[in-house]
Parts: structure tokens; C-alpha cells; sequence
């Protein structure tokens, strides 16, 4: 066993973290809460930060030099994150792109979609979203139904995709769509497309939360065009399953940190108003950090596994798990140690100002839905791990 | 013994479900979060009025109905998370009453008649809402201090304010309240920081208004755990509905295990929580000696059981569970906003804690 | 609504105290702790016990006057068991025969068999044990497999039964088996037997407590005679099936009152170590009773439920759920709470005297097993009472 | 970073599996439970001390495997509910390398090969494990006291006994010790109350003995996390494969979805669990000044997980789950009196909040 970190990797951090003391002017909630801005301004932000992060070799942290990139471990592609999560920097908008699209063209692509699409994606000049998951498909990725139509040489897509982030502010999608009806695995391409064209409509989808980070995308007749194809036609469910794959160790230290961070907060608020003294309250924050640090020993354990190339194990369910039911334990305790402050929206007046609780604990609830529901996770564990039998 | 409404109460339960699937469906809560700047339709309050909704908790004698209609009627409420001041008026009519006088009576008829909003101001806590330590005053025919998350105070006219002097009554100034809205994570229900240097006038001394709000907290707490019911029984109804049309792998989504035993588990809640609700309404509307503790039974239930029941009814439905468009939310949040108010689930399990004298049945 | 016990409760109750005071010497777990007693003498100790209550006509309460028994409501039943909880009162040995077997008798019985065993079975001169769960069967009681083969006019039975309680002290078990091996509900009789015969084996089955009061029970060609069929060949199923509905309402109040008991043992302990004044001992016991409450409550309305002779709803399968699952807690944290001094074994010098809590700990884990599981019973919930579909 | 045990602890962890399996698998555990009135079988113990178990905490110069290899060895007993004084015994040699001084150096050699069984003697206080104050002195070469829960105390051939003038060296007297058994739910876990006035040895001063005491005690709260741990990968292993192979309604058992996701659970929670113990035995190996933090962690984390998995198992086995015979038993009342020693539950929770300052990562 090994988990301290490398000398590298604690020179990493340690240049990161006065890079980010340096060049991060105010926390993302700051900015959330400065009046002058509106969505719009605040995806500017994001937008401004990414490339500020980009010039500074932290985008692109797993793509090749040559592309770009920095060609980092995994280690510290982990820590970047859980960095910029306990600075509570500005996410990027791009996130999807840079995480799942790119490695797609890095891997998958042709020459030329690299050299057209790779420069813009970083730099954040053009901001991509994801057309994966479909309202009628749910967890279940083979089961898409959006249809590409052969039109000469090029393909007329149709259909709806959901869960579309930042789909207002996007110039391209990538999107999965059936060239074969029949063939559930083969017959799903992998496709680049425009949003700015006759037959996309983008809209936005009102969140439990009030926000519209989230959208659907309809397509009638869009055009994708077949130099827009990334790998081969019926190519696109493997190159989507290669390229979620190679998220397994960026995202190993996210959670626990941006939790940290918010449990700091909590305590900050508690100590404010004397109730941290309280013998009950203090088993019940003990207790969050608890979890809280197990959660970390679990993304520690996956990223030294990811780290040493090991195959997979049950860690990604486990892990996804555990975090998304954390995060509603989290901000559930937090709200009601907080009493009748916790439950202010962040601009409400004399709210606590350095999370935004209400929008925590809303956005919980989804984390144990997407990405594949707690439901189809235990079911994966029950099947692929413990090896339980079928009826 | 028997557990079923009576039939003035049936009666009443059912007219108000019909009431409110008429003229304040959960669309129609909706559409008064987002547009409506006071929170609540104003003719609907007055409407509640007319039919002696809001006299609800006055003695027999002034027209009232007891405390298990109380319950059930806003169990309804709860159902379409009907937005408004109701309960909140509802609780300050039987305090006029009680405080007794002639301001009192007029603000009293005012109020249960749906002409005027009056409603409590007592915490000055902004981190602890059973706080009951008051520093408000009233001398020389004055209000000073300041009271945090009034319950549609800026939107009242007039207030109830618990001061160290006692209970005193301040009409809303013509140039308005000097209040700052507290927004919460329940949209629907709306709150104000009110900072008072007013005019007011004594209803009851400090002696006799210690036992008259406490009264009014337990039948607050009360109404908000029968909201929670509500909450629950709509947030599992539609939960469950949607298992069973919703298909994914090939079957409706209600047929895998999993989620039968998710939906078992919130009817346990749900049903449980309205066995502790409607016990304490009994106990209250027949002045058992327990009632404050059987009230607090009940309230400490409903906000953990609530919060579990209208959180899974998300999960239920997955995606479109977290979109604005389906209604889960709207119970969830009113759930987990009442649990913090009206005897947070703390100061209730406290409130049992202390009345358990060994517990003899 | 009315929750208030009628007069004639209230009198029933106050005597049945009165009576309790004068009449029962010590509680139960005295004389568990008395070191004169083996486990023999301990069935002594509830044997005479329940001859007193006969003789006090707290007995066969739900029986008719004509077989000894008091005619008693449902009320009256449920707040003698809850009275005898509280006072810690030694248990029946006979409870399942006066239960179940008594009934069975008294609406499905001939005039003979009822003389023959009624007058004994309240007496306690003879103790009856349960032969209905069986190892394969579990919680499915329809797919036993006990047989019985005829034998001229009688019946040779083959088998075997488990969970019998008191099997070693039992003069007599009712037995469901199989006339029929292709009708599932219709090929089940009802047998009375004696125990002391050939071809009847009881084997003490030693629990996780080290004690023994289940056990199982081997046939083996055993006899069951014709004359001590109950009902008509092939109408056990639904014999069982009505007299397992009679204790519908008896045992309404009875876990409340139990654990009530319990609770009240649990402040002792925390207010002579003073961990009571702690906030968070105080919040975890506070909740305990809040839980135990909402279980009083749920009790209260299913005996309103029986005293109006509703028909029943959902609550037996949520009443069951939520004791047993309730109860598994309730020690759990009695235990923690409790420290070192909570992990003695009520004979260890310096424990706890009023409660055996290792006891109840480890049969708190039995409740969710026994009597239809938590899982069987939350599929009920889900079939009969949301109607979930079944795929 | 790696998370895997290097070479030799790979070798001490497979090589103590075969060892436990066959001298001293779990229904030896049993039977040493019911039959042997030590609680332990002494030739195996005797054997830990030939094979280098004992002396496992020692410094590497002394002949140690560090506590990597320690918390290794103890997931591997736990999985069998191994019997006996051996973490009790290791956590005390170390603590007599730590006190220095001929009369130490003996006892540790002793109980290192062991030959002698050494325990410490701390606690005073029936109701609450973790209180660390102590009554009991040392003066005149004599220790006076009363010890409570002394692990296999009545068993032991010394006792290091927490005094107020430090830790004490007390032999067992030729008649033997005033001692009182303390039965608890696990009944294989010998516990007992030691009144003292005996002979006996100051080995260190309070001043060194503090610090010694505290490192003592947070090894054996890693140890006792292990063990847990240990006892929640056979409670899962044998639930889920008793569920392939029974079958219920026509089907095995396991494939119902219900007892899936509980399956599931229990793997979250054991392997959770793993993480964690290990995390905080690699920082305990490597002196990182977070280490008693994560070792609180870990073992605050343990206790109600392995209770969830120790008893699910016996739910996923139903009625046979219930009984003496099946094995389930043997782990929860192992995890649940560990819960209860060692640094509770409580207790490793306040240490994790106190030493967690804004928990900068």
C-alpha cells in the first residue's frame, strides 16, 4: 500500500493551488450572487475561467500534448478537480465536451474532425453538449430510439434527447443516434452535429431548482453529415462506452472535496450561531465527516487502482452510490442543523453566502437518478459483482 | 372506539377536496408561486372565509369546528400544497378569541371572515425557530424589536407580536411594514423579517399570553404535521401511479421489487404518519392532558417521514421527477420547509422527551 | 373519532391492575434471574401463572362463557396483553393452543373434541404446541409438505415442523399435512396429535440466544387419528387461514406496551449514569419514543379498526413491519446507549436487572423473520395494497 | 499510489487464512465458545507467539510487520470470530517496547512468544468505555483499584495496569485474581472486573504513560475496526450464497430483486468499510500525523456498518439465520460488542470532529 502522493503529483498541487491563489479572483458563489449578473454573464464566467485554465495547461488534462493537452496521470487530473471544487472555481461549460467528445475524436476520430473541432473545444470557443440519454430510455443507453435517416451521402436525424447541459449556450451536440432499427448494440452512430441549423430546436427544461441547466433537444430532419460520423457507421455505442470508461479516475476525489468543502461551511455556520457546542449536533456533523472521509478513502482506493491500470472493479457503482445518497444525507442534516437560516435561498437576505444550500439539496435528488439511477447501480453490483442469480 | 371521521367532518373533508380540485388544483400552486407577488389568491382566502374555513379553531361556541377537522382540512391542503396564509390565520382567529376584548373581537371577525390577514409574529431567532426567548416590547403604546420568518407578514394586515409585555396587536402603518422578505426553498411560502417601531395596542398581559401561544404553537403544530400528510398521500399516490405505466427492460417500472419495497416503505410512512396525526387531533379537539405531547409525537414523525416519502416520490419517477413540469417538488419542499417551522423536529422529540414521565399507558 | 376507552374498558383495565397488584409476585425477569430456577421450573413458573389468570377469568378471552372462556371485545383482549407487557408478567405456555388451536376447535371442532381438550387447554394441564412452518416452506405456507397417508380410518404423518415453541414442554401440536399432494390450498387437513408417541420426534433447536424454546419436530409414520381431524379432510388452509385472522386485534397494544416497558427500563439506566443530561443521548432517546408512539398510535386505530368490525385493511402487514423492524432499533440503540454496562448478559454481576437486553437484542432479529418476513410482507403491501403490477 | 498489500503482507494474510482454516475455523470458534472455559484455545495462542502474530506492533527492529500487516491479520480472525486475547496481547507487548526497562523487556518477550499472556487494565467506568480517567494508584509497590471490562482479564498473566502515577506492571497473584466475569453478547470475548491490591511494578511514568496509552489505544481501535471488517466480508459472503442456493416461490432465493439491492447494500457497506480500515492503517504504518483522525474514522464507520451487514445476513438466511447452528450469529455479536469497546461509536465520532479542523484535504 501507497497512498501518499508522489513528489510530482505533490508538486502538481502545490503549483495548482498558487496558480488558483493567484489567478481565481472570487468563489463561483460570489459571482452567483453579484447582482450584476444573469445567466447569460455567469456562462461568460465559466466560459472566461475555462480558458484562463487553458492557458495555463490545466484543460485537457488526459489529451495528448499534441492536441492540446498535458498528457497527465490520472492522479492529477483527480486532483485538479478536487482543487478547483474547494475553491469553489467556476465549472466549465465545456465539461462534456472536453471530458467525452474530445477523447472520442482523440481516439476515434479522423484527422481532419481533430483539427477542426479539438482547438475550438478547448479554448472554449465553441461549447458542446451531449445527446446521449432520451426521455424514454432512461438508464438504459442501448434502448435509444433518436433515428438517422441516409440522405445521399449525409443522414437527417430524428428524435429527442434530455438531461442536454447547457444546451442554450452550445454551438455543436454529439449525439447517438439508430442507423439500424434492428441491431440493438451495432446499429448506434456516433454523430457530430451543429445546433445552429433548421430542425434542431432547443429548450430549455425548468429544473426542480428553478435553473435551466439542463435541456431537450428535438431533432426533425437535422442534418449531421457523414464527415460528421466519429469511428465507423454502427460504431457509436462502443466508442460511447470507451469513452465513459476513461472517466473512471479523473472524478475518484471530486466528491469528497467539494463535500469538505461544504461541510466547512456548514461548521463556519454552526460555530456563527453557537450550535456547534451542542452535544447532539456535533454527533450529527461528526458524523457527516465521517462518511465524508470514507467517501475520500473509496475515491482514494479507485484512483490508486486507476492509477496502477488495474481492471475495474465494483468501485464505480460503489462509489456512485455512496455519493449521490451521501450528498441527500448531506444537505438534508446540514439544512436542518442550520434551522430557519438553512432554508433561505442563497440571495435571500442574511443567508449564508458561501453555499448555495437550497440548490445543494435540490440538485441531490437528481444525482441519484442520472447517470445511472441507485436503482440500476445496486443492480449492477447484485448481478456483475455479487454474481446473484437471474430469475 | 373508533378511528373514522365523523360525519360533519367526512362531510367537510370531502367538500374541501372538492373545493380545492376546483378553484386551487396543484397546477393552480404552481401558477401562484411563479405570479402571484403575495403568495396566495386573495379571493380564494376571502372565499375561505365565507365558508368558515378560517373560524375553524374557535370554540364551539364561535362557529368553530375542533381540532380534527383542523387536521383534515389542511391534510387536503397539503395534497395540492395549497399556498397561503390559511393555517397560519386560522391559528391567530383563536387567539383573538382568546386574548378576548373589544380590538381583539373586531380583528377576530375581520380575520375569521377573510376580510383581514393577521397572523403571529413571535421568533427572533434566525438560527433556531423554537427559540421562544422574545426581546420585543411594547410601552407607551408602542412595538419595538424585530421578529424573523412572520409567515406572510408582509403581507398582513395586521400582527399579532409576542413582546415581553405580552400579546400586542399592531395594525399595518400606512406607510407599510418595514419588512425584508425571507425567501425560502418552498417558493410558495412566504416569510419576512419584520422590524417593528409602531403603534400597537396590549391584548393580553404576558401571564395570560404565555398559555395563549402556547396553545397557538401546539395547534400549529398540529396543522403543519397534518400538511406533511397531505404532502405524503399525493407524493405517493402519483409515485406510484407513475410505476405503473411508466415501462422500462420490457414491464412497467412498479413490477421490479425494488421499488415495490420503496413504495411499501412510504405507504409504512405515510400511513403511520396519519395514525399520529389524527390521534393528536383528537387529543387536542378533546383537551386530553397529553395533547402536547401526542401533538409533538406527531410533528417529530411527519418531518423525517415526509421528507423520506415526497424524496423517493422523485425517485419514483427518475428524470422527469427533477423537472419543474411534474409536482414532486412542490411537496418535497413544502415537507422540508414546515419540518423547520411550526416546532422544528427537534424542539418536538425535546417536547416528548420532557412530557415522558415513564411513559404509563 | 373517538380514542377514549369506553367505561366498561376502563373498569375491565383498572380491576385487571388491581388484580395484577395482589396476584403477581414478582416480574418475570426476577424470576429469570432467580438461581433456583432451571429452565423446567421457569415453565412452572408461567404454567401456574396462567392457571391463575384462568381462575381470575383473564383467560380464553375471546372464547364464549360456555367453554370457560370470558366473551370478552377486542379491546378488553388487547389491553390485557399490553397490562400483562407492562407488568412483566410470565408468558403463556399455552398461548398458541388458546390462540389458535382453541379456536380452531371452537368454530371448526366437533362437540367431542371441544369437551375433550377445551377444559385442559385453558387449565394448562395441557401444553400445545404449533406444527404449521416448516424448513422448505419459509413464509409460504400453502407449499408445505408434511404429509399425511391414510392408515385405515386414521392418518400416518411424515414430516417435518419448525419455530415449534415450547415443542420439548408440549403435550400436544396441531398439525397442518398434506391428504392431497396436487391441491395446494385444498390438500391441507388439520390434525390434532399427541406428542408422547411413536414416530414423534421434538428436537430442541438452539437458538442464537443459546436458548431453546423453538424447536423442530420430525414425524415419522407418526398417528394422527381420524376423530382429531378438525373440520373436513382438505379444510385446513382455510382453518388456519380464519384463526390466524382472530388475533387480529388482540395484539394491537401489546409492542407499544412492551417496548414501552423497555424504554422506560432505558431512561432508568441513562438517569442513574447520567448520561441522560447529554443532548445527544437525549435526541436519540426522545426519538425512540417518538417511534414507539407512532406504533401506539398505529395499534389504537387497528383496534378501532376490529372494534368496529371494519374489514381489515392494510395495517396487519404495517403493524408487523414496523414492530419488528422497530424493535431491532430500539435495542440496537438501547444497547449503544447504555455503554459497556449495555453489553452485560442480565446475569453478569453489574448488569441491568429489569430487562434481559441480549435477549431481546438477538430476538429482535427474529421478529422480521418469523410470522411472514418484512420482505413478504412489504410484497403484500405493494400487490393488495397499491396493486403494483407483478410482471 | 497503489491500495494493495505489498508482497509479505499478501504472504502474512493468505498464510494466516490457511493457518485460521485449518486450526481454527468458525465452528472451532464455536466451539471453543461453548466448551472452553478460557474462551481461547492457549496451544494456539502459544503457536500466534512461535509464528510472530504476538509481536506484530513491535518496532520493525524488534521484530514488527507494522499495521498494515496488524489490521491484515485481524480482518482474517474476524472472519472466522476467532476466540481469544491475541489483539488485546499485541496492542500490550507494543506497549511494553514502548515503556522500556528490563522488567517491560521480560514481559514483552513473554508475551510476544507467548508464553504469558499480558493485557492492559484502563478502564474504570461501567457506563461509558471511553471515559479515561482513572482512580487507581500505584505507591509503595502496590496498585489499588478497580479495572472494569479487562479483555480476557481473569485469563491474564499480568496486567498493565493505567494508574494515576502511570502504567503499572501487576503479576497475577498466587491466589489468583479478585476478579468478576463480565459476560457480554459475544460470549467467546471474556471480559472482567479486577479489584486491586496487589504487588506490583511502575514501568513508566504518567507523564510517558499517556502518550504510550493513547498510541496503545488507537492501534486496537484499527484492530478492532479490522476485525469488524473481517466479520462483515463472511457475514456478505455466506448471506448472498445462501441466497443462490435456497429457493423460495420456484426461484432462488437471490434473484429477487428486493434481496438484490440489500445484497448490494452490504457489499457497499463492507467494502466501504475495507477502504477505510485501510486507509487508516497505512497512515498508522507511516506515522501520518492524521492518523489517530482516520483510524477514528474508520472504526466510527465500522460499527453501525458491520451491525447493518452482520445482521442482514441473518435476514437473508430467514429462519435459519436464526439459529445457534448457522454461523451469522457468531459475527454480529462479535461486531456489536466491538462496537461498544475500543473507542465506540460516540466516542471515535467526537475524536473526528474535534481533530478535524476545517478538514483541509
Amino acid at each position: 500500500m501507497d497512498l501518499r502522493l508522489s513528489p510530482d503529483a505533490v508538486k502538481f498541487r502545490d503549483e495548482l493551488r498558487a496558480w488558483l491563489d493567484e489567478n481565481l479572483e472570487r468563489p463561483y458563489t460570489e459571482e452567483l450572487l453579484d447582482p450584476k449578473h444573469d445567466e447569460d454573464s455567469l456562462v461568460e464566467v465559466r466560459r472566461n475561467f475555462q480558458r484562463k485554465l487553458n492557458d495555463a495547461g490545466y484543460l485537457g488534462m488526459g489529451w495528448p500534448t499534441e492536441w492540446g493537452g498535458r498528457g497527465a496521470t490520472a492522479v492529477e487530473e483527480a486532483l485538479l478537480r478536487a482543487e478547483l471544487a474547494i475553491a469553489d472555481a467556476p465549472q466549465s461549460p465545456n465539461s462534456l465536451g472536453i471530458g467525452l467528445c474530445g477523447p472520442a475524436l482523440i481516439h476515434h476520430g479522423t484527422e481532419e474532425q481533430r483539427q477542426r473541432f479539438l482547438p475550438a473545444m478547448l479554448s472554449c470557443d465553441e461549447i458542446w453538449c451531449q445527446g446521449f440519454s432520451e426521455p424514454g430510455a432512461g438508464s438504459d443507453l442501448a434502448g435509444i430510439r433518436t433515428r438517422a435517416e441516409p440522405d445521399g451521402d449525409d443522414f437527417r436525424i430524428h428524435g429527442q434527447k434530455v438531461w442536454t447541459t447547457l444546451g442554450p449556450w452550445s454551438d455543436w451536440i454529439f449525439v447517438l443516434a439508430r442507423t439500424d432499427m434492428e441491431d440493438r448494440y451495432g446499429g448506434i452512430t456516433f454523430f457530430l452535429m451543429p445546433i445552429d441549423q433548421p430542425g434542431v430546436e432547443m429548450r430549455p427544461l425548468k429544473q426542480i431548482s428553478g435553473e435551466s441547466e439542463f435541456g431537450e433537444v428535438f431533432f426533425d430532419n437535422a442534418l449531421a453529415k457523414r464527415e460528421h460520423i466519429v469511428g465507423k457507421l454502427g460504431e457509436g455505442w462502443r466508442i460511447a462506452m470507451t469513452v465513459l470508461g476513461f472517466e473512471r479516475g479523473g472524478s475518484t476525489l471530486l466528491p469528497s472535496a467539494e463535500y469538505g468543502r461544504q461541510i466547512d461551511c456548514l461548521v463556519d455556520a454552526l460555530s456563527a450561531s453557537g450550535e456547534i457546542e451542542r452535544a447532539d449536533v456535533r454527533e450529527k456533523v461528526g458524523a457527516l465527516i465521517v462518511e465524508n472521509e470514507v467517501l475520500r478513502a473509496n475515491g482514494m482506493r479507485t484512483l490508486a487502482s486507476v492509477a496502477q491500470d488495474l481492471p475495474p472493479g465494483p468501485e464505480s457503482s460503489i462509489d456512485k452510490i455512496f455519493w449521490s445518497e451521501y450528498h441527500q444525507r448531506l444537505t438534508d442534516t446540514a439544512i436542518e442543523l442550520m434551522g430557519p437560516q438553512g432554508q433561505l435561498l442563497v440571495t435571500s437576505p442574511g443567508a449564508r453566502k458561501d453555499v448555495d444550500w437550497m440548490y445543494e439539496y435540490l440538485w441531490s435528488r437528481a444525482g441519484t437518478i442520472y447517470s445511472g439511477s441507485s436503482e440500476i447501480q445496486r443492480n449492477i453490483i447484485a448481478k456483475r459483482v455479487l454474481q446473484m442469480p437471474t430469475k | 372506539m373508533h378511528f373514522e371521521l365523523n360525519e360533519d367532518q367526512a362531510l367537510l373533508k370531502s367538500s374541501t377536496r372538492e373545493l380545492l380540485e376546483s378553484e386551487s388544483p396543484i397546477a393552480e400552486s404552481r401558477t401562484v408561486m411563479e405570479d402571484n407577488p403575495d403568495g396566495f389568491a386573495k379571493d380564494l382566502h376571502a372565499q375561505l372565509g365565507e365558508l368558515g374555513y378560517l373560524g375553524i379553531l374557535q370554540t364551539e361556541d364561535a362557529g368553530g369546528m375542533g381540532a380534527i377537522a383542523f387536521a383534515a382540512v389542511l391534510a387536503e391542503m397539503g395534497r395540492v400544497a395549497f399556498p397561503g396564509p390559511y393555517m397560519d390565520v386560522a391559528v391567530a382567529v383563536r387567539v383573538l378569541e382568546d386574548c378576548g376584548g373589544d380590538t381583539a373581537a373586531k380583528w377576530q371577525q375581520a380575520a375569521a371572515s377573510g376580510e383581514k390577514i393577521v397572523v403571529l409574529a413571535r421568533g427572533e431567532n434566525m438560527t433556531n425557530a423554537d427559540d421562544t426567548n422574545v426581546a420585543a416590547t411594547f410601552a407607551d403604546g408602542r412595538v419595538t424589536g424585530r421578529k424573523v420568518f412572520v409567515p406572510f407578514g408582509a403581507q398582513a394586515d395586521a400582527l399579532l407580536v409576542d413582546t415581553v409585555q405580552g400579546i400586542a396587536l399592531v395594525e399595518r402603518p400606512d406607510a407599510g411594514w418595514n419588512a425584508t422578505e425571507q425567501t425560502t426553498l418552498d417558493h410558495s411560502q412566504r416569510f419576512a423579517a419584520i422590524d417593528f417601531d409602531d403603534a400597537g395596542e396590549l391584548l393580553c398581559d404576558a401571564s395570560k399570553g404565555t398559555q395563549v401561544l402556547a396553545d397557538a404553537a401546539r395547534r400549529a403544530t398540529l396543522g403543519a404535521s397534518a400538511v406533511m400528510l397531505g404532502c405524503m398521500e399525493s407524493a405517493l399516490e402519483s409515485g406510484v401511479a407513475y410505476t405503473k405505466e411508466r415501462e422500462a427492460f420490457g414491464a412497467p417500472i412498479g413490477s421490479f421489487q425494488g421499488l415495490q419495497h420503496r413504495a411499501a416503505d412510504m405507504l409504512i410512512k405515510t400511513e403511520s404518519t396519519r395514525s399520529a396525526v389524527f390521534r393528536a387531533a383528537w387529543a387536542e379537539e378533546n383537551g386530553e392532558p397529553d395533547a402536547g405531547y401526542v401533538v409533538s409525537v406527531a410533528k417529530a414523525w411527519a418531518g423525517p417521514s415526509s421528507r423520506f416519502v415526497c424524496g423517493q416520490s422523485i425517485q419514483l419517477l427518475g428524470g422527469v421527477g427533477y423537472t419543474w413540469e411534474y409536482d414532486q417538488h412542490m411537496w418535497l419542499k413544502r415537507a422540508k420547509t414546515f419540518e423547520s417551522f411550526y416546532g422544528s423536529t427537534r424542539a418536538s422529540t425535546e417536547n416528548v422527551l420532557a412530557s415522558s414521565t415513564h411513559l404509563n399507558s
